[in-house]
């Protein structure tokens, strides 16, 4: 190091509270909907009311004649902009608006535009539509075999090279089946001492951002500009430059902070309609979802899980099927990466010598289905975790002592075979069972209230390949900024970048800018998703923090500054310029190393960046004469390698154990033929203050990933994993019952017990 | 949600006078907070709302009754009875069911003659009234009359109001003796509106229980007073043996109905473990006094 | 203009505005006619707590409010609170314990919280609870918005000078 | 949303089901019908309206009678529009005949879903209005059965 400015302590590991945060205490950060442009259209979408029907006609001349409305839009007329108006991440199955077939109810049919948004969503109500109904298939399972097909010919996107292997297909509503074969399952049941098997179910629920969708376009001479609430701008461009056959420069995207995501607003979601919107009307179109209508765009996987165990006497699993089957909705969304990705993670952190593996991603009748929060993996942890805590109950070993018998230890390969290191599964559990006194007796309790406890662990892999660029500009006064398309949605990723570029540059995080994403501007970034921002954009940060500060020593060495002066690059400048001026430009790009599973093994030897290791205990009461459950304690632990930012690490555990507690305890879809009836935060009901257990802790293991920046890797999913089937574990041991469908509801708990004092269950 | 009227009539009679009319999609305002509900979903499109904001000086004060009891008026809204001194005094049982009624914004704004008037059957206050003998003041272009609060229900949002009925105010009669518990049962997030909402009111003299009045909420299609579990428990002493019978008068009267709150079997069951529990509490409570 | 509009007269944050205003109009639509986005709508249903405004003081879901009937009342918004340039200590105390993710949700959370310790300056946990009970955080941070609202109350507590009632 | 139900009628088999297959009878015991337009034997077209407390529902219905199995067995189906909002009323109604002495008793099947804005609101609201007029219809319908006059006249 030739230069330094005089250097604050270290950035990384210190708790620097939110750069943005005294915009958002004071209300003023900005946000999509802050944004109103003059001679801006709103747009109100008319839905199908029928789950899977041919569109027979569309009558919207009764809405045309309403005073205020501008025009009226349907698929047909789309296609004057775009011909081929179908997108999405892993197939282009999705059209702008319906075309030929409606596939859920809900799905946007027509638009209507008008200043007055009041009168837009008058109109829309004008609006009808004749459909030949088709036969309808909503439950995942029987999508397998169904008679209805959702999608008559599938079109894989070929976007990202992981969903490569994607082929088109007919007469299927399968739009993914990974498959993974190690050893030979069917010998190790053969011969193994026990076999256990179950089936495990969770519900469809929805990301319910507090911030509701919203997307805005604007037309420009030969070009368009959208600002949109959505994890993945570059995406976002990519996607509409291919649909308009524009080049990517004539599409800008920005996206300002967001009001929660939670992977809601990912890939492209309401982009399309308002692009296609604002060309044809040549004027600013802003669509911004009412909470009602995001859970007609995205939702998650409902999923039912069938899993098999071969197991020893002396409690080594030997063997383990996974048949995992993800209800993807009508479009496929990034469901078939979430079906592979997720589904090679099935049989859980667990050193088991034969595996078969089939996840399937399934086309059906309900809203689509994404990523949301984990990306598919608390769906398997529920499972995996239910069933490893059924195994050591019937066997008489202790969960805990079952689990540490069969991790994946350092070194050892994964299901894929891929050596599985810096996972500290041991530590998660250890941590969590220390926390819990896990060897201590503990009180049952009596009478009408009974108490228990639960343990649960689960991994997941991150995302490649994936690529993120980041450029480091230093200022002539020496200040800098960071440009990056990373979205901070909440998580923080502003402040850790800024962290990290000043724990390179010797210079206080709270001094960098961040310049947020704007696609003219900032470079390239795969997307803001599967907690992928520390380490892939980190290093990447990292890297143009370096190359900025490489740039610094050359100029200072050109200048003949003797090593070791302490010169700030202002000086430099000054000294080199003559006067405050110039810049200095430093760029990082980050590709992890990776290999994509073989299609017919789904074997690879280098199949994740890193793995993300969460895991919950749980001390619940149970009251056994209304089913109602009280959770005493939440313990969360995750193994996040070195946390760039303690508090806002803490943070993110704490708050995605709270989501999932929202998941695993009451939040449910509620579905009457294909309608969801309950599409308000007055009967979906989320997580409130009230909800939030009164022990509550989050501990960060000490672990460092050596090939993340400073140490570090993600965060933002793992604190979700274990939470669910913690929970269910706890049940058990509190009243003797085992639930294993989701949401965990007082009544099913309350029937479970009435069902076992009827039938005692056999152990 | 377009093109309606909002008129500001100066007294009540004035606004009896503009909401006697055939037509349905002319509403009373007091604080809006349930009918904006309606009006924002498009299931409501009103042509005229009629604030009551000008019947406000008559009919939104808190007073002690000169025998004991407690004269509410209509207008005042929930915070006002949340933070009553009289209420507190008389029905302590309505202050704190108040802290988890709703919202603090929603409890600012809601009257306590819209919050009944509404005949929405999860509400918390038309069960505590109920079993506390509450009765409301009706006034109409055919004059005055009395309604206690259980009668005032006729179905799922149905009232007995008829046209141009408002209520003008809630009399509390007096509480000496009785002892009060309201308990509310939610299924899915805590503060969602209740699985089952019971109040209780009993009466015990000479160690035998003189009265009760005993209500379910939530759990049935409107508000119902359980007579026959009320019956059970009349003149017996206060025990668990004698709550349990109660309690399984209440649930063969009672009509729970299936929601995604739970099915009905369910309510069926909370509703047995809920009166005793708040028969219980109730005697804990002991009277007002 | 529509037959149903109406010109009303009221106070923002301190200064007497006049506004045209249509019969369905409600508040938040109104204040982000005044560039005022601290108050913004959610659930749509007052469940949410995102739209909190003050009117005459007392703290009211704005998307349940027509606009109309704020004529001639006294409305505050979250960006009232700084209009000096200093963050309130409820503002600084959610800061300094983190209480916040994506911030949508906050404006609500911190007006909630000076209602809240303007009646009761020394809250435990479950009237904090209670009181912030109307308000949804989807990222979750209601560990720290608790921490926060106690950090605030004892801080404003410390400054207070000391009255025969406290 | 299913309903399911039996009630048994004071009449011979043969007379219900040809009383519950007159469109014009059916929709006289059904609350709020009016406006029974037969478009072929099979289907007919109707008006629903409906209040629950002040708010109004009005649906435009369409019926066919998909299934007629004489005495025994009648499935209808229906379709309807609400009126100024966006929606799909669809319902599958099935009956089933059996003698009970010279009574007959129906036991009947109703699916009822709801599309659209009521369907992901306002479902609780209409659950309870379809229970009661689902009492309504079986009370009107024994009404009718106990007074033979005011069964209006079975036309061709």
């Amino acid at each position: 190091m030739t230069v330094m400015r005089p250097m604050p302590g270290g950035q990384v590991g210190r708790s620097v509270p939110r750069l943005e945060a005294r915009q958002k205490v004071s209300g003023r950060a900005e946000y999509v909907h802050n944004l109103i442009l003059p001679g801006m259209l709103q747009v109100k979408v008319f839905r199908s009311t029928v789950a899977h029907g041919r569109i027979l006609s569309i009558d919207t001349s009764a809405a045309e004649t309403v005073a205020g409305v501008y025009k009226v839009v349907t698929g047909e007329d789309i296609r004057a902009i775009v011909p081929e108006p179908y997108y999405g991440p892993a197939f282009h199955d999705q059209p702008v608006l319906a075309l030929d077939k409606v596939r859920y109810i809900g799905e946007p049919v027509a638009a209507v535009l008008a200043e007055d948004p009041y009168i837009a969503a008058e109109a829309v109500q004008l609006i009808s539509a004749e459909y030949e109904e088709l036969e309808a298939v909503f439950d995942e399972v029987e999508a397998v075999e169904s008679k209805a097909i959702v999608h008559d010919i599938l079109r894989p996107a070929g976007t990202f090279p992981d969903l490569k292997h994607l082929v088109g297909r007919r007469d299927t509503n399968v739009a993914l089946d990974y498959r993974l074969r190690r050893g030979n399952v069917d010998v190790a049941f053969v011969s193994a001492d026990h076999v256990f098997e179950h089936e495990f179910r969770t519900q469809q629920t929805m990301h319910t951002p507090l911030e509701p969708m919203v997307s805005l376009a604007e037309p420009g001479d030969q070009s368009l500009t959208i600002y949109t609430a959505s994890q993945s701008p570059s995406f976002v461009r990519i996607e509409i430059a291919r649909l308009l056959g524009w080049p990517e420069n004539r599409v800008r995207v920005k996206v300002p902070h967001l009001g929660g995501s939670f992977g809601a607003k990912l890939y492209i979601k309401l982009e399309a309609l308002v692009a296609c919107l604002a060309l044809l009307t040549r004027r600013p179109v802003q669509l911004s979802l009412t909470m009602e209508e995001q859970f007609y765009t995205i939702t998650k996987h409902a999923s039912t899980f069938r899993i098999k165990s071969a197991v020893t006497k002396d409690g080594r699993v030997t063997g383990r099927r996974c048949e995992v089957f993800y209800n993807g909705g009508a479009y496929a969304d990034i469901g078939p990466r979430v079906a592979q990705k997720s589904g090679f993670t099935a049989p859980g952190p667990y050193d088991i010598e034969n595996v078969s593996i089939d996840s399937y991603e399934l086309y059906t009748n309900r809203p689509p289905a994404g990523a949301l929060r984990g990306f598919g993996i608390p769906q398997l942890v529920w499972a995996y975790e239910s069933h490893t805590d059924l195994i050591a109950r019937a066997m008489n070993i202790d969960p805990v002592e079952f689990r540490r018998k069969n991790i994946i230890r350092d070194g050892r390969p994964h299901a894929t075979g891929t050596p599985v290191r810096n996972a500290a599964i041991g530590g998660v559990l250890d941590h969590i069972s220390e926390r819990l006194e896990w060897s201590k007796p503990f009180d049952h309790g009596s009478g009408t209230v009974r108490r228990g406890r639960g343990i649960a662990i689960g991994f997941k892999a991150s995302i490649a390949p994936t690529t993120s660029i980041a450029i480091v500009n230093i200022y002539g006064d020496g200040s800098s900024s960071l440009y990056i398309s990373t979205v901070d949605m909440g998580q923080g990723s502003d402040t850790a970048m800024a962290q990290i570029v000043g724990e390179t540059l010797g210079i206080a995080a709270e001094d960098i800018k961040i310049i947020h994403p704007d696609t003219d501007v900032t470079p390239y970034d795969m997307a803001t998703l599967g907690s992928r921002s520390t380490f892939h954009t980190g290093n990447a940060v990292k890297l143009a923090a370096q190359h900025a500060r490489s740039q610094l020593d050359d100029l200072a060495r050109s200048l003949g500054v003797p090593e070791g002066t302490n010169y700030g690059p202002k000086d430099l400048f000054k000294k080199k310029y003559g006067m405050q001026a110039g810049n200095i430009i430093g760029v990082g790009t980050f590709i992890p190393e990776y290999k994509s599973p073989d299609p017919e093994t789904g074997m690879s030897e280098n199949v994740t960046p890193f793995w993300m290791v969460g895991g919950t205990g749980v001390e619940i009461e149970i009251d056994t004469e209304t089913g109602q459950i009280k959770i005493l304690r939440l313990i969360n632990a995750a193994d996040l390698g070195r946390p760039l930012n303690p508090k806002i690490v803490e943070t993110q555990l704490s708050g995605a154990a709270l989501m999932q507690l929202g998941f695993t305890m009451f939040e449910k879809m509620e579905f009457d033929n294909g309608q969801v009836t309950n599409a308000s935060l007055a009967d979906y009901k989320i997580p409130g203050i009230h909800d939030v257990p009164w022990t509550i802790e989050n501990h960060i293991v000490e672990a460092e990933q050596p090939s993340g920046p400073f140490g570090a890797k993600g965060v933002g999913e793992s604190g979700t994993f274990g939470v669910s089937p913690a929970i269910a574990n706890a049940i058990h041991d509190a009243v003797g019952v085992r639930l294993t469908e989701m949401p965990l509801t007082p009544e099913s708990v309350f029937n479970a017990i009435r069902a076992a004092e009827n039938a005692p269950e056999k152990d | 949600m377009r093109g309606f009227e909002l008129v500001h009539p100066a007294s009540l009679g004035e606004a009896i006078e503009i909401l006697d009319t055939e037509d349905a999609s002319v509403r009373p305002w007091s604080g809006g907070t349930a009918l904006m509900l309606m009006m924002k979903t498009g299931v409501f499109q009103p042509s005229r709302l009629v604030c009551l904001g000008g019947t406000e000086n008559s009919y939104a004060a808190i007073v002690a009754t000169p025998d004991g009891g407690l004269r509410i008026g209509a207008m005042a809204t929930l915070t006002s009875v949340e933070y009553s001194a009289e209420v507190m005094r008389v029905a302590p049982v309505i202050t704190r069911a108040m802290k988890r009624l709703s919202n603090v914004r929603v409890r600012n704004v809601a009257r306590i003659g819209g919050n009944l008037a509404h005949g929405d059957p999860h509400m918390d206050l038309p069960p505590v009234l109920s079993s506390l003998g509450a009765e409301v003041s009706i006034t109409g272009p055919g004059g005055k009359r009395r309604v206690a609060v259980e009668n005032l229900f006729s179905g799922y949002y149905e009232t007995v109001l008829k046209r141009g009925e408002l209520i003008t105010d809630v009399i509390v009669p007096p509480q000496d003796g009785w002892a009060s518990a309201y308990l509310k049962c939610t299924t899915r997030s805590a503060d969602d509106w209740p699985a089952l909402g019971v109040a209780v009111s009993v009466k015990v003299e000479n160690k035998a229980v003189a009265a009760a009045r005993i209500t379910v909420a939530a759990a049935t299609e409107k508000l119902t007073r359980l007579g026959s579990a009320e019956a059970a428990l009349a003149k017996q002493e206060p025990s668990e043996a004698a709550f349990e019978r109660t309690a399984e008068a209440a649930t063969e009267e009672a009509e729970t109905i299936d929601d995604s709150r739970g099915s009905a079997a369910y309510k069926t069951a909370l509703l047995r473990v809920y009166v005793r529990r708040a028969l219980r509490q109730a005697l804990r409570n002991g009277g007002a006094q | 203009m529509e037959p149903s509009a109406r010109q009303i007269q009221f106070t923002l944050n301190g200064r007497s505005v006049t506004a045209l205003v249509e019969s369905h109009l409600d508040l938040v639509d109104l204040l982000r006619r005044y560039q005022l986005f601290g108050a913004r709508e959610s659930c749509g249903q007052g469940l949410c707590g995102c739209c909190t405004v003050l009117v005459d003081g007392e703290v009211v879901s704005g998307c349940l409010t027509l606009a109309q009937l704020v004529d001639g009342k006294e409305v505050s918004t979250i960006e009232s609170l700084d209009a000096d340039g200093e963050l309130s200590t409820v503002q600084r105390a959610f800061i300094e314990e983190g209480a916040f993710q994506c911030g949508f949700c906050t404006p609500g959370f911190v007006l909630m919280t000076h209602d809240l310790l303007k009646r009761n300056p020394d809250p435990d946990d479950h009237q904090i609870r209670d009181h912030l009970s109307g308000n949804l955080c989807r990222c979750a941070a209601y560990p720290e918005i608790l921490r926060a609202v106690k950090n605030a109350a004892a801080r404003m507590r410390a400054s207070l000078p000391p009255t025969p009632d406290t | 949303m299913k309903l399911s139900g039996e009630f048994t009628v004071p009449a011979r088999r043969e007379i219900v089901f040809e009383r519950l297959t007159n469109a014009q009878f059916f929709a006289s015991c059904l609350e709020g019908a009016s406006d029974l337009v037969e478009v072929d034997p099979t289907h007919y077209t109707a008006t629903l309206e409906t209040r629950i407390a002040y708010i109004k529902f009005k649906f435009a219905v369409s019926v066919e009678f998909a299934e007629r199995v004489p005495p025994e067995k009648v499935v209808a189906k229906a379709e309807g529009k609400p009126l100024g909002v966006v929606g799909r009323l669809t319902a599958t109604a099935s009956a089933v005949l059996s003698e009970a002495g010279d009574d007959t008793l129906v036991k009947y099947d109703i699916d009822v879903a709801l599309a659209g804005k009521l369907g992901s609101i306002g479902q609780p609201v209409l659950k309870s209005k379809a229970k009661s007029m689902e009492r309504s219809f079986v009370q009107n319908l024994n009404d009718a059965f106990q007074k033979p006059s005011a069964v209006p006249a079975v036309s061709a």
